[in-house]
């Protein structure tokens, strides 16, 4: 840890001064300018360019990968201010995160609330220095969206658990090392609880993993197998048959980072070619410069007013949540809208691109069309993943509307 | 530009929402309806809101007003669009008073706005003709260079508050482009106005000029400043009227969703059967997305911004097909009673179509939109 | 009746022939091409041209009033075939159907399967006659799509039966002489169990009739009240407490109208004005002659598209009955999306008249756009009047579809 | 017009779907993909269709056809469309089969069609350009006098089974407006084809001509009738092409209801939740409404009827948006495993986009609906 440490800044033009003279003579050249390079870590990581490597340990040794963690447990012990501080000099400076990953923003905050001492010393620090690579295992192929109904069980046996079932949409399982997942340790209880968070280490006989390819084409998601799989009870996180809660503190997190996802993209915050130009590589324009199909023209225009009224509300949300409003159950708009209006919107530039929407790959067709394609195919699956839009809308009804059963 | 209300503009929403509470429940509409009141609103109810600053809210304090903006006007104009108040703020704050405030012409400021602050005086802005449909510029009425004056020909519908307004606003096509006369109309010769009876009962009138001698000292702004003050205030009376759509559409789904886990049926209440929640669940997010739209457009027109035309549309786009989706779902909710005259939601169902025809239903905000974006 | 009986004659072109010249001489001049007129007849009939009542009559005398009813009940015992000759001639002429209304087409049907001979003696023949004006009494202001769920009551008293209870959407009562209707003749039994269809003189003091005011004026509909109203057992139809059986029979008859009218109307066979006249009055046209709103012509084509194949499907499952197909649950199908095609039509119509289509009365507006707007206030009540769209998606969903409760 | 099956025709129908189940099931689909197939269907099966007689069915006996019309067709492409079979209908029975057939050509018409029929040639009609979107007339490839020939120049796009075809007809320009060529593959100097990859798999290839001679004897039908036989052709191929797409809204529904029926969430079968309930019964309806825009359509053309235009373009516009619809919900009834490539659901999404964007998507089809009724 450097001795001039940017905590001990009092004010944030220091700490911004500070950090910005850090980052640049600590990121490596090659990776100054290069913001969209991930860095994932783990076991198996292989990266191309072996600065990323440099970068990742000297950000871990700074607590820059996990600004706002605890010290003790290898983050930065950065204030909210100062990590909107650093985050504004990475995106100013366009060097990439030191760490990306589900163990940073999943199971990393989900140990910060639940886990034990000895639990956040371990799996903690070593999330923070980058050397475990986590995924998820809560869907099953037979529950879907009865998240609870799920089967995979884990039986005791000494200090273990033997763990049979098997996961899907692991994301990552293929180059993932831990596993953080739900199974049932029993079975007469009540669906909701008889289930228990667990830790599982995938580096062993008796898990294995298949890539799932979808109809888009290959994806990161998996299904991974459990077949007499074993993890030590110290990976309980919370209490046993109480892992129901566990997952809850977590799905929030998730939901609201789909939202969070789904909202700037309504905002056009990340750059996106707008329709009407897209429009225009294919239609003509009138004399006076109209998209000449004029049924598409309000067919465009119909979804850009859709998402900056959405973007509107995101941000209504966000500058309610800023006074004090906690974020409700109407969090689920977010995900019901954002993701359909997404979905409407890919639906729309397959329509305005016409048979060149067609391509699979090879002649014919421009790079960007054949992505087009596949971006629109995997769009369906926005109203399946992170909860469907019937789940949602079930939880508006009853939470928000107050509905009956 | 923060979406968000501050605590003075909580208090100005929660005055509104008791007053109307206690003062403008829908019966009185009815009752306005039923005995065919030839005003279509009350007098004492609008002299009472003006004591409550609100007809003034948009106007400097040396006119009578309360010098606020968009944003606080918006929030009495959803309490009241709940009910569906007739009171005039639509052609007497919006369309008049906007186009007089911005007209630069202080002596007709300093003689008409004091009064509409007070609630002494009704006005009116005929933006609508015949032919005309949604577009502003096609104006048929005729302004005909007449000594130093103007002499008037043609004829204007469904000009709001028309049967009652003590002055009105015609745009008429003299040489220089579209130019707006104030007139009188008491004392005005050649003036015919005709109260029309719509499905909603909004008050409105036909307004027929035959040889309607204008002086210039009836003439609105500088020449050529017509056909700018009738855009902008049609516009500014746009989001009025979206603010309160905003409000008929929340009491609507309030009078829905009531119904929803009252009525029972087949031994369940039918707010329990997945079909009907999830379309409430739609209902509920288009809402949330107009109130987004409606709060975004007073803000933008307190900033002054360049987006002003764009948020109107958006908002007149959205709230259109949010009103006539609230009330179309609610009268099906509802099922036969909601048929019914004696039940409220069809006054919802008949403002939205009455509302949503009026400054432009949501295809022309669309194609708007679509040309302020450049496609 | 007349001697030379077309019935008797064997071939269709004798009874055509002599059917029409007894037409032509039957008919009083004044409604020859009148064929818009109903004529309902009843007790508390007053038509405002009296040859309507000459009409009646003759045409009674002949069998003409209900052509197919056997002419022991006042019918005229005519084939389909020759009936179907009657209509065509009847529309070539332009003669009005001799007799309307619900006792022809609803109770009278419904008495030739399910009535005692006594009863179809007595009902059938007075209402061939055009002596007796019938209504409805189904729903309830409490039931609603739940028709089994009605509480009007009858109990036992002697050889009669005392009703107390409320009928609602009883269409033209105030005009009608008798009620049929549903009673709660057990309340203790299983819903669909206890109840016993009814036949009732509404002229007696415990009936009162009170017209309903629509959302689009007034209207045929009333509310019906019985107050210790009285009706003689003899008056049960089939059996006490099996109601429902000739209660679902009669439904049956409704909903095929019901389609019948939508479809018919789908194809256009009713003279209307086209979407494209009604938005020529509206919309410039471009210089080729095109709606000059691509987005209106668009939306009409949709309309005018889903209208022809509306009516296409009508002709083919009319066609397949003819060959013998039975019409199945899928006439729910017609009943969902006819209604809902004739309430998104009038919504165009009024999208396409724009601010002419919000008039109420007098002045500035043409005739036909104050029609317009009572019209389509009125087409809103489609998708809920005869079962309604929810409950018609239930029935295809269970009894077509197959999927479970 | 009866819109009934005959016996004979319900035998067909059968026959057809009998032969489907057998002999063609989506796994062979499937397979063809996986394995990069370069041709892309089965020339055997191709056979055995021909076989019972299914290429012919339109052309007379005289030919080796069986005399029967679109009415039989559109039973037997509807059945082959529920397993989304990849053999040549579309492209040689009808764009080239029917254009040749209305040629009035007898030496081109003896020549190719008894092949056709017996199932012995591939042959395609290249309708799309790539600038051209849905407009047939749009078409930019040049065909100048070159003595007594053309000489061609050009692109063309998803030219269906180009790749395979034996001959391909080339609409061009020429002084006279558009004519059809007919050239064959292998000995054409000048025709570069190269195949392209589709997401829903059906073949399809870019068709390049470069200086291409084209004697007198390649030109199909008399001088200036070249656009009719273009439109007439692609008119009939549309209607094939729905008929494919009601067998393939049928199959996606039925697998979809299966998966109401067996999968259970929260306790129980997921078809017993309303919402998806009210969902199916929509798609069931539409599917009824193409099964008769079909039928009509096909009807239409055996009676040489004046409606033949409007009727298929009803039915693209009902058939395009029914099988989306289906697909897209099927999708999403699958949930999860609906987006898994394992899954079958999965061919018929992309079956309907890549369906409902050939011979004009349906925003097209109802404009032209609309002009053909003179608004």
């Amino acid at each position: 840890m450097s001795e001039a440490s940017p905590r001990k800044t009092s004010d944030e033009t220091g700490f911004r001064e500070a950090t910005r003279v850090w980052l640049l003579e600590n990121c490596p050249p090659s990776l100054q300018g290069k913001s969209q390079v991930a860095i994932w870590g783990g076991r198996k990581w292989r990266p191309e360019n072996p600065d990323e490597r440099v970068w990742l340990e000297r950000a871990a040794s700074k607590g820059f990968s996990a600004p706002m963690w605890p010290v003790a447990y290898g983050g930065g012990g950065l204030s909210k201010a100062q990590n909107k501080v650093l985050l504004s000099l990475l995106r100013e400076l366009r060097i990439p995160l030191p760490l990306v990953g589900f163990g940073l923003t999943m199971i990393g905050p989900t140990l910060l609330q639940y886990g034990t001492e000895a639990q956040k010393r371990e799996h903690l620090t070593r999330i923070a220095r980058g050397e475990v690579l986590w995924c998820q295992g809560y869907s099953e192929p037979g529950a879907g969206s009865d998240l609870a109904g799920l089967q995979c069980r884990a039986e005791e046996d000494g200090d273990e658990y033997i763990i049979n079932g098997s996961k899907i949409w692991t994301s990552n399982a293929d180059a993932a090392d831990w596993i953080f997942c739900l199974v049932r340790t029993d079975p007469d209880a009540p669906k909701h609880e008889g289930i228990t968070f667990l830790l599982m280490d995938m580096d062993q006989p008796g898990v294995t993993v298949r890539p799932i390819k979808l109809i888009s084409g290959s994806s990161p998601f998996c299904e991974t197998f459990f077949n007499d799989a074993r993890a030590l009870k110290a990976n309980v996180v919370h209490k046993v048959n109480a892992g129901w809660t566990v997952a809850k503190a977590l799905l929030g997190h998730e939901r609201s980072m789909i939202a969070d996802a789904f909202g700037v993209g309504g905002t056009g915050g990340t750059k996106r070619v707008s329709l009407a130009e897209r429009a225009r590589r294919y239609l003509p324009s009138d004399k006076s410069g109209r998209l000449g199909d004029p049924v598409l023209r309000d067919a465009i225009a119909q979804s850009e007013i859709n998402a900056r009224a959405f973007a509107l509300t995101v941000q209504r949300s966000k500058d309610g949540m800023r006074a004090g409003h906690n974020p409700g159950p109407e969090s689920s708009m977010f995900k019901v809208y954002g993701t359909e209006l997404n979905m409407a919107r890919h639906e729309l530039m397959v329509r305005i691109a016409g048979p060149q929407a067609l391509g699979w790959e090879g002649a014919g067709f421009e790079a960007d069309e054949l992505a087009l394609t596949r971006d629109w195919l995997r769009t369906r699956g926005n109203s399946i993943e992170g909860g469907t839009s019937e789940v949602q809308r079930n939880v508006i009804a009853k939470r928000v509307l107050g509905l009956p059963d | 530009m923060e979406l968000r209300l501050s605590e003075d503009q909580e208090f100005i929403a929660r005055t509104a929402a008791d007053f109307v509470k206690e003062k403008s429940p829908l019966a009185r509409v009815r009752e306005l309806r039923d005995k065919g009141d030839a005003i279509g609103f009350s007098r004492a109810l609008w002299k009472e809101m003006a004591g409550l600053g609100w007809p003034g809210i948009l106007y400097p304090e040396a006119l009578g007003g309360a010098g606020l903006g968009f944003a606080e006007l918006v929030l009495v104009m959803e309490e009241l669009g709940r009910t569906l108040a007739p009171e005039p703020f639509l052609s007497t704050v919006l369309l008049a008073g906007q186009a007089l405030a911005r007209s630069g012409d202080e002596a007709k400021m300093k003689a008409w706005l004091p009064k509409i602050c007070a609630g002494d005086a009704v006005l009116t802005l005929a933006h609508q003709e015949a032919g005309g449909r949604y577009d502003l510029d096609a104006v048929s009425t005729t302004a005909k260079a007449n000594g130093a004056g103007h002499r008037l020909d043609g004829e204007k519908i469904q000009v709001l508050d028309g049967h009652v307004a003590d002055a009105l606003l015609i745009p008429a096509q003299t040489d220089g482009g579209i130019a707006l006369f104030l007139l009188p109309a008491a004392t005005t010769k050649g003036l015919t106005i005709t109260r029309q009876q719509r499905l909603d009962g909004r008050g409105v009138a036909l307004v027929k000029l035959e040889g309607v001698e204008a002086g210039p000292e009836t003439q609105l702004g500088a020449p050529g400043a017509g056909r700018a003050l009738l855009h902008d205030a049609v516009d500014r009376a746009c989001v009025g009227l979206c603010a309160e759509m905003l409000g008929a559409m929340q009491q609507a789904f309030a009078l829905s969703l009531a119904h929803l886990k009252e009525r029972e049926q087949f031994g369940a209440p039918i707010g329990s059967f997945q079909a009907l929640k999830h379309r409430a669940a739609d209902i509920f997010i288009e809402i949330e997305l107009c109130k987004s739209a409606v709060m975004a457009a007073a803000r933008a027109l307190d900033a002054d911004s360049p987006e002003v035309p764009a948020l109107v549309s958006l908002a007149k786009a959205k709230c259109s097909d949010g009103l006539i989706l609230a009330a179309n779902e609610g009268v099906q909710f509802f099922g036969g009673v909601g048929m019914t005259d004696e039940y409220d939601i069809g006054f919802y169902l008949k403002r939205a179509r009455a509302a949503e025809l009026s400054f432009g239903d949501a295809a022309h905000h669309r194609a708007r939109w679509a040309t302020l974006a450049g496609y």
